[in-house]
């Protein structure tokens, strides 16, 4: 009798959601981060409810299955817009957005109150490497630091240490593409030593991110610069969002989205920016990873112009120069400069928006467009993860993924954000597609 | 027998009990007032989460040091306890009364530093290999700043009890006899409970940190040592610089509850309005600031003790 | 006897804090090799986790170990601290004063980076 | 302090404390993690120290714990830093000349303890009203001032030594490079160069000095 | 717990320690063989002050002295294995013959 009075009381807790992020699928994060009842958690470990939202394409599959394997009895999985595996037995699949904090909350109570069981593992109950009864010991090594002891072999010292040179066991490893501190789909080679990188090295280029609508109309007729500049300054918020969740300020990144969700002409950006730049986020958090000449020049959009690099291609842009823009820019070009970038770049974009909108402005030139991921001229800005190759090694752990956070490399989607990928039959159902 | 003995072992659990629930409706009041929206009740959230705990399964690593990686959350939990058993709740109440318990709290902190080091060593993950040492580097740096904090408290006590250094705030708090001890001491105690801007053990950058490979059972013993631990300072605090059960009117036990609640918000606040600090920028604070300070506070205490 | 009960309460919550733990884990499987695998966002380590660890302020902890000794000497000194007077506000300053020459030559020598 | 008068709780307790403290400090040569080593220490020390606070060295006893606490962190960051197989994951076996140093040791405790047995030492326990950490302070700021700034002054000095020897970026550069030993004579080429450095100047990083 | 009974637990951790001092290969693990013969002349020092010392003062500070000399000790014995360590990543006690190249 005690037991299930423990289940039915888990059952009434938040439900703790690990996500994983397939196409498209960083729009649903944000709409469950803004849902009281779930509870996105960090690592598997710590959830019950394994979340595919978005298609996961083929080369993700092997790390989609260790990831399903690493979450502690009982646990489920929910498939949000994507195929289920056919072997996984009675699986909700949701596609429609404003029901799937619903059926994760009735999937979760399911699965507390034992009237779901849960799922089993997918990979073989067998160790990397088998280790039992071999070695000197049957535990699988040999001598001090050879064989594969408990099925892993023991880390050697591969290399100098590019900064006090002291040569000790550097560690090497594979990042995964759906660690949510790196962009959504982006898996990378990494080698430590001690907690300073050694080598970088992106395997799995991140999705490619869709842009919203008004953008590709934007190369084809005049579109009001209101539209253009709030749809810029979502972007900016969204991106915003993870990197505060990634330095710890919960309650702020939930403003920022909360913020992003309800943007219009009138909301501006001044509480957000005196919390921000009070609490020290400017200073003390971690920052490094500051772009060269070339490295910016690559890039291209924000991230450039913090590097001091002033073009904006809204300057040739006849309807922006009525409304009297000229580009913003910083100069170290570091992380904390990208952030002051990216606020100056929203409170620029809330500003033109509100003139825009007073004095109807379209844009003049069609053709080509200032994306928030960079200038799009003739062709979509490109993927630019291999400029973390470059840039990480030698950085802290923590200053590494600030810099992924405050880059923007994943490449544009030929699609805008809603709109279907070609392969899917039926279009999205009722949820209004913007607000994905 | 039974009050020396088996009172005060039934004052810590109780402590530990109703402080780590305490911490828990706490926090999440501070969450919601702060404009994260908190489902279900505020006051049953807690026991859900317990609850769902207990469900879950222990997770397992490839080689984890087993006994190490058990004992390190019931470890960490032992030390929160005889945190709370030195902090006296009035002139006789009090669980154990050291003669040194000035002393004995400065070692509760620093055998945090090896209890999480060690629970982050034990795991054999890298993520948690990564907090454990990322989170010796705060653990070392702040003992200083603590001992100098607490030796100023200890002056105009004449005494390492805090039952005395309590009585010596008869006329006036340490807070407002020393001012730069209150701030200086909180750091230390977000440095403690790695909480909030000092939390380098479990951060998000590292998914969970420590704690980033235990589920179930084990990391419910962990939350709760974390509250317990959180519970222990805010007790040591109170009593050290907010005059620990002085106060008009109301019996002392209650002065001492009210005092540590107000620690405790002010920490849970902390917590949630700053982001993370990066090691390297904490160490070099740590020391070239904040020591400092802590030898200003120090001097002035001296002088405020000597011609008073 | 204040002793005694202090390492009574320990006793009793380390045997709390264990079983809690063993209590509910007595009737749960070992977790299969697959759930095993340190979490590294789907990927994959190469080795052991357990390594010769590159800790990067090796310099800062030594340091430590010395500067520690001056708590050593402090708590007596705070003790009889208003009995003696000016003098121990003399005689400590100037243990200070010798320690912080250490501190600020430290951290002239960069020793609180990460080396 | 009622422990002092030979109550059989503080006996028992006593043979507890030194049983926990000889086993521990077995271990620690015994087992092949080093992070267990250094704790195994760390806890043979606190055993240590609570005997001292049942001798009524009550400052003592608990100024043992935060000492050692912070020396066996740094003990086992050391050791993991530099032994291989640091956690043990292969049984190895560090020893060498084992018997000569089983010998030594029992030697040692033989003497010792015979020492103990047989020596008639003074018999003038401790005060009761006797409060140590005053008695200390009192001491330390009086007659044995000299003691207490020279320590201060031999701290000094190893915080310089241990930052000179161990950090490798100092503020004129890294240590390694460009170092060079003195002349015999002052304008010479350096002294007690190892001849493979003719070779040129092609900076090696690791038979460097 | 008579004055004996303190120092033959004092003797004993002092011949563990010794033991280990001489029959580990490994640098550090040398010093913690001296650690724990350090831990044992701390404890005897109590356990002279508090029987027959007639609470002196000065036994109180001889054991902090002690104390001290065990950091000092060990915070220059690390050093040391840090620099020879930069210099060529030998750790085990033969090969440490020269401490100048």
């Amino acid at each position: 009798m005690a037991v299930n009075r423990l289940h039915k009381l888990a059952s009434r807790g938040s439900v703790p959601v690990f996500p994983v992020l397939g196409k498209q699928g960083d729009g649903v994060l944000r709409h469950l981060a803004l849902s009281p009842q779930i509870e996105l958690v960090d690592s598997p470990r710590y959830a019950s409810v394994l979340l595919v939202a978005g298609e996961i394409p083929a080369d993700r599959f092997e790390p989609l299955r260790r990831v399903h394997d690493q979450l502690p009895y009982p646990f489920t999985t929910l498939w949000f817009r994507s195929e289920p595996w056919p072997h996984l037995e009675r699986v909700a699949r949701i596609d429609d957005l404003d029901d799937l904090p619903g059926a994760l909350v009735t999937v979760h109570r399911e699965l507390m109150e034992g009237r779901r069981d849960s799922a089993h593992r997918l990979l073989p109950d067998k160790p990397p490497n088998p280790w039992e009864g071999e070695g000197d010991f049957g535990q699988g090594g040999e001598g001090m630091m050879g064989g594969v002891p408990y099925g892993r072999p023991m880390a050697m010292n591969m290399a100098d240490d590019i900064r006090d040179g002291l040569t000790l066991d550097s560690l090497t490893f594979r990042l995964g593409p759906f660690f949510f501190a790196l962009p959504p789909g982006m898996a990378a080679e990494i080698t430590l030593q001690g907690d300073l990188v050694q080598t970088w090295k992106t395997q799995l280029a991140p999705y490619p991110q869709p842009l919203d609508k008004v953008f590709f109309d934007a190369r084809e007729r005049p579109v009001p610069i209101a539209e253009v500049e709030l749809a810029r300054a979502r972007h900016h918020l969204h991106r915003l969002f993870h990197a505060l969740h990634l330095a710890g300020l919960e309650n702020v990144s939930l403003r920022t989205l909360r913020l992003a969700h309800g943007l219009s002409t009138s909301s501006t950006l001044d509480g957000l920016r005196r919390a921000l730049s009070r609490s020290g986020f400017f200073r003390l958090t971690a920052g490094g990873g500051a772009l060269g000449p070339e490295q910016a020049r690559m890039i291209g959009g924000p991230a450039a112009r913090a590097a001091g690099m002033d073009d904006d291609l809204r300057s040739e842009d006849a309807g922006y120069r009525r409304l009297g823009f000229s580009p913003v820019y910083q100069a170290e070009g570091d992380t904390h400069a990208r952030w002051r970038q990216l606020l100056d770049e929203i409170d620029q974009s809330l500003h033109l928006a509100r003139l825009a909108e007073r004095d109807k402005i379209h844009t003049e030139r069609a053709g080509s467009v200032e994306t928030p991921r960079g200038p799009w001229s003739e062709r979509r800005p490109a993927d630019a993860s291999a400029l973390f190759d470059e840039l990480l090694p030698g950085l802290e752990w923590g200053d590494a993924l600030a810099t992924v956070a405050s880059l923007d490399v994943a490449a544009l989607a030929d699609q805008p954000v809603g709109a279907r990928p070609s392969g899917e039959s039926r279009a999205v159902g009722g949820g209004t597609g913007s607000d994905v | 027998m039974f009050s020396e003995l088996f009172l005060p072992v039934l004052m810590v659990i109780f402590m530990l009990v109703v402080g780590g629930y305490a911490v828990a409706v706490l926090d999440r009041l501070v969450a919601s007032a702060l404009g994260t929206p908190q489902a279900g009740g505020i006051w049953l959230a807690p026991m859900a989460r317990g609850a769902w705990l207990l469900t879950q399964h222990a997770n397992a690593t490839e080689a984890p040091d087993w006994r190490a990686w058990r004992l390190a959350p019931a470890l960490y939990l032992a030390l929160a306890a005889s945190g709370l058993a030195v902090v006296p709740w009035s002139a006789s109440l009090v669980a154990t009364d050291l003669i040194t318990s000035v002393v004995l709290w400065g070692s509760v902190e620093a055998l945090a530093t090896v209890v999480i080091f060690l629970h982050g060593w034990s795991a054999n993950s890298l993520l948690a290999l990564i907090g454990g040492y990322r989170y010796v580097a705060l653990g070392l740096s702040y003992i200083l700043i603590s001992m100098f904090v607490l030796i100023g408290v200890a002056l105009p006590a004449e005494s390492l009890q805090f039952t005395q250094v309590v009585a010596s705030q008869e006329g006036l708090w340490n807070v407002i006899r020393q001012p730069l001890g209150l701030p200086l001491f909180l750091i230390v105690g977000l440095g403690m409970t790695f909480w909030g801007p000092l939390n380098l053990a479990d951060s998000t950058d590292l998914a969970g940190g420590t704690a980033s490979e235990i589920s179930g059972p084990p990391r419910l013993v962990w939350d709760m040592a974390r509250a317990a631990m959180l519970v222990a300072f805010s007790g040591v605090a109170a009593t050290a610089f907010l005059g620990g059960w002085l106060g008009p009117w109301l019996p002392g036990p209650l002065w001492m509850s009210l005092k540590m609640l107000a620690v405790l918000s002010v920490l849970l606040l902390l917590g949630r309005l700053l982001p993370r600090l990066a090691p390297e920028r904490c160490v070099t604070l740590m020391w070239v600031v904040l020591l400092p300070l802590s030898f200003i506070d120090l001097v002035w205490a001296g002088a405020v003790a000597l011609w008073e | 006897m204040e002793l005694f009960a202090l390492l009574v309460i320990l006793i009793v919550v380390l045997g709390a804090g264990l079983l809690v733990q063993w209590l509910p884990m007595r009737h749960q499987p070992r977790p299969s090799w697959s759930q095993r695998v340190p979490f590294l966002g789907g990927g994959t380590p190469d080795s052991h986790a357990w390594s010769r660890y590159h800790v990067r302020y090796y310099s800062m902890t030594l340091l430590l170990i010395a500067f520690e000794m001056e708590m050593m000497f402090m708590y007596p000194w705070a003790v009889v601290f208003v009995e003696t007077g000016m003098k121990a506000m003399m005689e400590m300053g100037m243990f200070l004063a010798i320690l912080s020459v250490g501190i600020v030559y430290a951290w002239r020598e960069g020793v609180f980076k990460w080396q | 302090m009622e422990s002092m008068n030979h109550g059989l709780g503080v006996d028992i307790a006593f043979l507890l404390l030194a049983a926990l403290a000889v086993v521990t400090g077995w271990r620690v040569f015994r087992t092949d993690s080093m992070v267990r080593a250094s704790f195994f220490l760390l806890v043979s020390f606190i055993a240590v120290g609570v005997i001292m606070i049942l001798l009524a060295a009550e400052y003592l006893g608990v100024a043992m714990f935060f000492m050692m606490a912070v020396e066996m962190t740094v003990m086992a960051l050391f050791m993991v830093m530099f032994m291989m197989n640091p956690a043990g994951l292969n049984p190895m076996n560090m020893v060498h000349q084992e018997r000569i140093a089983i010998g030594a040791g029992v030697a040692g405790f033989l003497v010792l303890g015979a020492m103990a047995l047989l020596a008639a030492f003074p018999d003038q326990p401790v005060p009761a009203g006797l409060e140590p950490v005053r008695s200390l302070g009192n001491e330390m700021l009086g007659d044995s001032m000299l003691i207490f700034e020279s320590a201060g002054l031999v701290l000094l000095t190893t915080m310089i030594g241990v930052v000179v020897l161990s950090s490798h970026r100092g503020r004129y550069g890294a240590a390694a490079e460009g170092s060079m030993p003195p002349g015999l004579e002052p304008g010479s080429d350096p002294a007690g160069k190892p001849e493979e450095d003719e070779e040129g100047e092609h900076h090696h990083h690791h038979h460097h000095h | 717990m008579t004055l004996t009974t303190l120092l033959l637990l004092a003797a004993a951790l002092i011949g563990i320690g010794i033991y280990g001092a001489l029959s580990q290969q490994s640098f550090v693990m040398l010093m913690m063989g001296l650690e724990l013969i350090l831990n044992g002349v701390m404890l005897a020092a109590v356990a002279f002050w508090a029987f027959s010392g007639a609470g002196a003062p000065e036994g109180q500070l001889l054991t902090i002295i002690v104390m001290a000399v065990m950091a000092i000790e060990m915070a220059m014995g690390f050093a040391l294995v840090v620099a020879v360590f930069r210099g060529k990543q030998a750790d085990m006690t033969e090969s440490l013959t020269g401490l100048k190249h």
